[in-house]
């Protein structure tokens, strides 16, 4: 039986202006358990506190409940209060009689005889109150972060900057991601590869960090502070101790047909390649699959011309296992297929391109050496007319509901350079909203309108049809005007949807991170722990996240590196006491726990039982303290009742439920 | 004053505590005021409450039972609502196919941000309740011997 | 002898019905079993057997003892009252009148259950003879005549009469309350039917069913008999059986949580069967459903007659014969051993 | 029968399986029971007829603790609880044998004396049922003592078996729903007072639960004090209606709809009505679902989608 101390607070007049806090006082003492009641103007000052220590001390008490304000505002200060004097702080109870009580009803009456059937179910609460003793778990000194975007290469470098080892896990040859296909960055217009080339190096070179290129994450096992990863180092074919990254092999490769997958298939590069000039690490990969060797086996130049000696066509795909504390994924995006909008003709015309691929056209080391020219005759193109949202704001399943948020800016970023650059082409916006939010993004996109003579038309453009001359005729409506339009265009770019990045699923289910119905990311709360995944140990960086540009990329970088480094900073973390459990001489072993638990937090353990003298082998749900949260899910789910959540035992939740309908 | 109104019935609101518990607290800190016959009982997350803990307070004596959660999307624990909202629609089903009157027992969404919505949601179920009077039904299925 | 017609019955359980609780076969959702006679109940005597038997009349499934609460700090206890009205248990077949027997020797005898002496004291009991015994009945085993039933009153059903000859004193004083009802007459439709009944009896599947060796002394032997390992198998450990039956007596003594700060301590019907019967602080004294099972056999056929001088806890009503869902029962488990011992 | 009792003799003579379940010869053609069988001399009893209505799954939680193999024999619809069971960890495939045995439509001799067929000595399993009585002899069409839920049968096809003797028919002739619609189309008052009939009927025997195949927990929750909800005959007259959703409930998205439930009820409760009025809404609300046809599938209530529908539908109208 509990010996259990009942604590009214006044709240000043807040609660005592209208509960009676004395019959409060008076009726909690009848219930069963209770050996002390007392009221105090301010239970949670400090001499309010002492008074709990003093009644603690005096009546043996062994748990509390507090009549005060919500829990979500005192309950860890009369935990602290309880721990201070000695009692297992989750021994204590609180009874809100103000927020739901004492605020919201004016009848004294009322207000009393509801703050004591509050105070009652608190009461009857604690009677079956067990102490809960937080655990603890070691924490590994050593991040992942799976991308080698912008976003990746950030949260990499401030992570280790604070002196934790990094690894990067990057699918493609190279490290740098989106950013490094892109020409200039709005709105200051730097270029792309001057600003980032060299963040690329720092992380090449940093000692703490450890960059696994044309790698991908096999498996995750573990929880927050001790995870468990395979990573696959998929096989180069080039020895990258030997290789000296001097690029005879890609000269001399005769295979030299396939598409760059960097200039977004507008060019081609060698079976033995880098993705770009400024890949790091500057070591080729053979692609076998248009490798003349690997397809016939006889070919073998590249290895003839390496003077390093560095070409393996042996080398094997190669599994590291490696301990990490924290996750962090930086997947990144790309942009959707087009391939359920004809009406633009993207598939019919090489001269309608999306705007990444125009990334490439402008860019010096694109296709076109940065020449603006027609993929189809090269020839200079003078009217080019841009469409925004293609796929972007989409009500039907042809596109995204969401807005990919980077278009608007990057269009007028397009449109200035095209009319700085040749002022005789004639620029058309097509766009359903501009959206400028971002400092000096508004004046950025007026520029574009104002300066540089960028004509910008609200509304949708419903055709884009390609002409026997070689142009392309626009027709689409101008909203502002009501008027249809049909122009013709020599060049049409497509401000295409955005969207994560296809593995992102596949790391999601290994990670049990939770992921939204557009395949983003969920964050642990939307406004307060937007870097954080549910999963513990998880966190989000970049566009895996949601759609942004690189200013809030690197931002949000930055944050979820500030949170690993909260993390890797403990030697040993705290687990939440409050989690399920599960009964071995109840538990089925049915699965249907695991199916419900958002965490991966349950499995299942053959263990040697002795029910009543009956003793066997039972397959029995074990939780990972570590990684339960304690929603309850799986208590629900569980049949038999084995299942249970400590701190919301089934019992004190029905003894609550019994305590208000009496 | 007619019996509907004399009639103060028993009302358990199950909240979650990430969204509608700190609903319900913004109710009371904006003075939002609705009926005292609601009593809340906190819950991690709505997935939490067992179709036993309803029945039971039924079984107690419980005129009403509302379970409110954060909306679906927004569960703190990503997925427990979702689990919550299939086990309660199956739930109330079966109470009205054996002809319980099925405004007794509902599922509302609040997040913390609405505590105009709580109030209101708290308003609505309590007169709801007592146009229904006392419970009756989920008290004698059974002939006593 | 006397006899009412047919058409006449419902003013019968009227005149009864007005003065005190009568308890008789109605017919709810198609099943038949005893229950409180109100206007609106379809009586039925037809089907011959009860799925319940009438034990509840006098021990009832469940039942509060006192209840406690809290008065400030004390507690109180309550105790529940004990009958004390007349009442009727009307159409209660031979066996079941020879169940309520069985019931006796355990709760009249010292030390007394003051709950069913009370009940046995205020009930009266009118038997009705069985017009068509079924296959699965076997009643006559253990002595039981259902032409002419034991009872207070004891009725036979022909096609347009009830016949009515009290017995007892209690009988008597029913038989005063309906006296205007009834009409006198001869004994030659009850003879009839006693007749009809008797030749039904000898072509009864289990006429010949005996229980030879089904005594104390053999005690030792049937309990370490290694039938038992076949027979139980199938036993779902439901407590159909246990329920059914009209001389069951295990009970258990719960608390009822009353949510007032108190409890109703209750009894209820247990079933050997159930995994928790006689479960006590230390553990359990069986833990295979094989034990219980054997239980279930042991006590109707040797523990019982072993302390009651020769009486079976079993009166061959036949209801677990049909209810059970694994097709167990008890003449399965004589034959198994007559069949080995033979 | 012939060539399904040599071949359980052959498989357990040749060591393939320890044991046999299957069902054992009774006083009667109407009454086998479930039965283990070890030995050539114990196989004598065995016996397959179309009064053998008992669900074998269950029992094989139990057999697969011993030793070697268990062959069983599953009719079309056990081969679902199996299954189920299967996919909760309750059993281990390795352990059983299974022979698919025929089945065309399960008799009850409950409904041979529902039909009025009063002193049932002895009773044939072919169609028409031949019945001798105490009071004369007569016949009995064999759908007409064919158990309810074989009126609405799954089909005749096993989901899962070693091998398969016998021939099955798909004997359904009935709307499998068409009961719980005309309750969910009865006015609330009406359909309290059906219910409320046939529970007062209810004696707690837990025969419906014992020899449910998804109620399979070691210890149920009705018998466990761990959850402060143990109840062992009803003490207040809420109780049995909380028994019955409740099992209900458990069994939601895991119930095959095996009708055993409703078989074995002492008081001819139609249980499966609350069983199978889940499956419909399932059914209709996130897609259909047969539990145990699939051994990996999620179960509904297991699962959920983003756009599932909100409870109010119940009250909008409920769910049709």
């Amino acid at each position: 039986m509990q010996r259990i101390g009942v604590f009214v607070c006044h709240c000043g007049s807040n609660i005592a202006a209208t509960v009676d806090v004395h019959k409060v006082v008076e009726l909690a003492r009848l219930e069963p358990g209770v050996v002390h009641a007392e009221d105090y103007q301010y239970m949670c000052s400090e001499a309010g506190q002492a008074k709990i220590g003093a009644a603690i001390k005096e009546h043996q008490l062994t748990g509390l409940v507090v009549c005060s304000c919500s829990p979500r505002m005192h309950e860890a200060t009369f935990r602290k209060c309880a721990q201070k004097y000695g009692l297992n702080p989750y021994m204590v109870e609180i009874a809100n009689i103000r927020e739901h009580c004492s605020w919201i009803h004016k009848d004294m009456q009322e207000a009393t005889e509801k703050a004591v059937i509050l105070a009652r179910a608190a009461i009857a609460k604690v009677n079956l109150n067990t102490p809960l003793q937080a655990g603890e778990s070691r924490v590994t000194k050593r991040a992942l972060v799976i991308g080698g975007g912008i976003a990746g290469i950030q949260t990499a470098l401030d992570i280790a900057d604070a002196g934790y080892e990094v690894d990067i896990v990057e699918k493609t040859p190279s490290i740098g991601g989106r950013m490094s296909q892109l020409d200039k960055t709005f709105p200051t217009l730097d270029c792309s590869a001057c600003i980032l080339t060299p963040k690329m190096v720092d992380a090449a070179g940093h000692e703490k960090i450890k960059i696994y290129t044309y790698s991908e994450v096999e498996k995750v096992s573990g929880f927050v502070g001790d995870f468990t990863v395979d990573i696959r180092k998929k096989a180069r074919s080039v020895d990258a101790d030997k290789c000296t990254g001097c690029g005879v092999c890609q000269e001399k490769c005769p295979s030299k047909k396939t598409l760059s997958e960097f200039n977004r298939g507008l060019g081609t590069r060698s079976a033995i390649y880098t993705p770009f000039a400024q890949a790091i690490p500057n070591v080729p990969v053979i692609d076998r699959d248009a490798c003349i060797k690997f397809k016939t086996g006889k070919c073998g130049v590249c290895e003839k011309v390496c003077q390093a000696g560095a070409i393996n066509y042996a080398q094997q795909d190669e599994i590291i296992t490696e301990k990490y504390g924290a996750i962090v994924v930086a997947t990144g995006f790309d942009t959707i297929k087009l391939d359920k909008y004809d009406e633009y003709a993207y598939s019919q015309s090489k001269d309608v391109i999306t705007s990444l691929e125009l990334e490439r056209v402008m860019n010096a080391a694109g296709p076109t050496k940065g020449h603006l020219e027609r993929l189809s005759d090269g020839k200079a193109p003078k009217e080019i007319v841009f469409i925004q949202c293609v796929g972007s704001r989409c009500s039907d399943d042809r596109g995204k509901p969401y807005c990919s948020k980077i278009c608007c800016m990057y269009t007028a970023k397009h449109a200035m350079l095209i009319r700085d650059k040749y002022p005789d082409v004639n620029v058309t916006v097509f766009y359903i909203d501009v959206r400028t939010p971002g400092k000096n993004f508004d004046e950025f996109y007026r520029r574009a309108v104002e300066e540089y003579g960028v004509n910008y038309i609200k509304g949708q453009v419903g055709k884009v049809a390609p002409q026997p001359d070689g142009s392309l005729l626009v027709q689409g409506v101008d909203l502002l005007d009501n008027k249809q339009i049909k122009m013709k265009a020599d060049m049409v770019v497509l401000a295409t949807a955005i969207e994560p990045n296809q593995g992102v699923r596949n790391i999601a289910t290994m990670l049990t991170a939770s992921i939204d119905t557009n395949n983003f990311l969920t964050e642990a709360h939307p406004k307060l722990r937007p870097v954080e995944s549910p999963t513990a140990g998880v966190f989000l960086s970049g566009v895996c996240q949601g759609p942004k540009d690189i200013p809030e990329t690197v931002s949000q970088a930055g944050a979820a590196a500030v949170k690993v480094i909260g993390l890797l900073a403990k030697d040993k973390l705290t687990t939440n006491p409050c989690t399920a459990k599960a009964d071995e001489l109840l538990c089925n072993g049915c699965s249907n726990c695991a199916k419900v638990c958002p965490y991966g937090a349950i499995t299942y353990e053959t263990c040697l039982v002795n029910d009543h003298g009956i003793r066997e082998e039972r397959r029995i749900a074990k939780v990972n303290n570590a990684l339960c949260q304690g929603c309850g899910a799986c208590t629900v789910t569980c049949p038999s009742g084995a299942m249970d959540l400590q701190g919301f035992s089934n019992k004190q939740l029905l003894a609550e439920v019994d305590a208000i309908c009496r | 004053m007619s019996v509907n109104e004399e009639f103060r019935p028993k009302i358990v609101a199950f909240c979650c505590n990430w969204c509608s518990y700190a609903g319900a607290d913004l109710a009371g800190s904006s003075r939002l005021a609705y009926p005292a016959d609601v009593k809340i009982i906190r819950v991690p997350c709505s997935c939490r409450v067992n179709p036993m803990f309803i029945l039971r307070a039924f079984e107690k004596g419980a005129d009403g039972v509302i379970l409110c959660g954060c909306h679906p999307g927004d569960c703190h624990y990503s997925t427990g609502n979702y689990y919550a909202r299939r086990r309660m629609t199956l739930l109330f089903s079966m109470l009205d196919f054996m002809g319980v009157e099925n405004g007794r027992t509902r599922v509302e969404w609040v997040s913390a941000a609405e505590g105009v919505k709580f109030s209101t949601v708290m308003n609505d179920f309590v007169e709801k309740i007592r146009s229904l009077g006392e419970n009756v039904r989920l008290g004698d299925l059974r002939c006593k011997n | 002898m006397k006899r009412i017609a047919l058409e006449n019955l419902p003013k019968l359980y009227a005149v009864i019905g007005q003065k005190q609780s009568l308890i008789l076969p109605i017919k709810t959702a198609g099943k038949t079993n005893f229950g409180l006679w109100t206007e609106t109940a379809d009586v039925d005597l037809q089907t011959l057997k009860t799925v319940k038997s009438a034990k509840d009349a006098f021990f009832p499934q469940s039942e509060t003892l006192y209840t406690c609460y809290q008065e400030g700090k004390a507690i109180k206890i309550q105790p529940e009252d004990l009958e004390n009205e007349d009442f009727v248990v009307f159409g209660i077949k031979a066996c079941d009148v020879r169940g309520i027997k069985v019931l006796d020797q355990v709760f009249l005898s010292d030390p007394v259950d003051s709950f069913y002496a009370a009940r046995r004291k205020h009930g009266t009991i009118v038997a009705l003879a069985c017009g068509q015994p079924e296959s699965s009945c076997f009643c006559h085993v253990f002595g039981i005549d259902c032409k002419e039933p034991e009872g207070d009153v004891v009725t036979w059903l022909t096609a347009d009469y009830l016949y009515w000859k009290s017995v007892t004193e209690k009988g008597e004083a029913l038989t005063a309350l309906v006296a205007e009802l009834l009409q006198d007459c001869d004994g030659k439709a009850v003879d009839a039917q006693k007749a009809s009944i008797a030749s039904i009896m000898e072509k009864l599947p289990y006429a010949n069913l005996s229980l030879d060796g089904w005594n104390g002394d053999a005690l030792t032997e049937k309990f370490n008999s290694p039938i038992w390992e076949q027979l139980y198998k199938p036993c779902l450990a439901c407590g159909t059986c246990t329920f059914v039956c009209p001389t069951c007596q295990c009970y258990d003594i719960r608390d009822y949580d009353t949510g007032k700060n108190g409890i109703q301590r209750y009894r209820c019907w247990d079933s050997c069967m159930y995994s928790d019967f006689t479960m006590m602080a230390h553990g359990n004294n069986r833990t295979s459903q094989l034990q219980r099972f054997r239980q279930r056999f042991m006590h109707k056929l040797v523990y019982f007659p072993a302390n009651n001088n020769g009486m079976y806890s079993c009166v061959g009503c036949g209801r677990c014969v049909d209810k059970c869902p694994s097709h167990l029962n008890i003449v399965k488990v004589i034959k198994a051993f007559g069949k080995e011992e033979a | 029968m012939q060539e399904l009792k040599a071949r359980a003799l052959e498989l357990l003579k040749n060591g393939t399986v320890q044991r046999v379940l299957g069902w054992r010869i009774g006083e009667n053609t109407y009454d086998p029971e479930p039965a283990f069988f070890d030995s050539e001399e114990a196989m004598k009893d065995f016996v397959y007829n179309n009064f053998c209505a008992a669900n074998l799954s269950k029992y094989m939680i139990e057999a697969c603790k011993l030793e070697g193999k268990t062959l069983v024999c599953l009719k079309p619809c056990d081969s679902y609880s199996f299954n189920q069971l299967l996919s909760e960890h309750r059993i281990d495939r390795e352990k059983a044998y299974i022979i698919g045995v025929g089945c065309k439509g399960k008799l009850s001799i409950e409904k041979v004396s529902q039909a009025g067929v009063k002193g049932i000595l002895s009773v044939t399993d072919t169609d028409p049922l031949q019945v001798t009585t105490l009071y004369g002899d007569t016949t009995v069409a064999y759908k007409d003592a064919m158990l309810s839920r074989c009126h609405v049968c799954k089909g005749k096809d096993h989901v899962v078996y070693d091998e398969l003797i016998g021939e099955s028919e798909d004997t359904v002739d009935a709307d499998r729903f068409a009961e719980v619609a005309a309750i969910e189309a009865m006015s609330p008052e009406e359909k309290f007072a059906f219910f409320q009939a046939e529970l007062s009927k209810c004696i707690r025997c837990n025969a419906c639960r014992n020899v449910c195949p998804a109620c399979s927990c070691r210890k149920c929750v009705f018998d466990s004090n761990k959850f402060d909800s143990t109840q062992k005959a009803n003490v207040d007259s809420f109780e049995e209606k909380m028994f019955h959703i409740i099992r209900a409930f458990h069994v939601a998205g895991r119930c095959t709809d095996c009708g055993e439930c409703s078989r074995v009820c002492p008081q001819g409760i139609p249980l499966h009505l609350f069983n199978r009025k889940f499956i419909k809404d399932i059914n209709n609300l996130y897609g259909e679902y047969q539990a145990g046809a699939d051994v990996e599938a999620k179960g509904p209530l297991t699962s959920f989608t983003t756009e599932d529908a909100e409870p109010s539908v119940v009250s909008q109208g409920g769910i049709r």
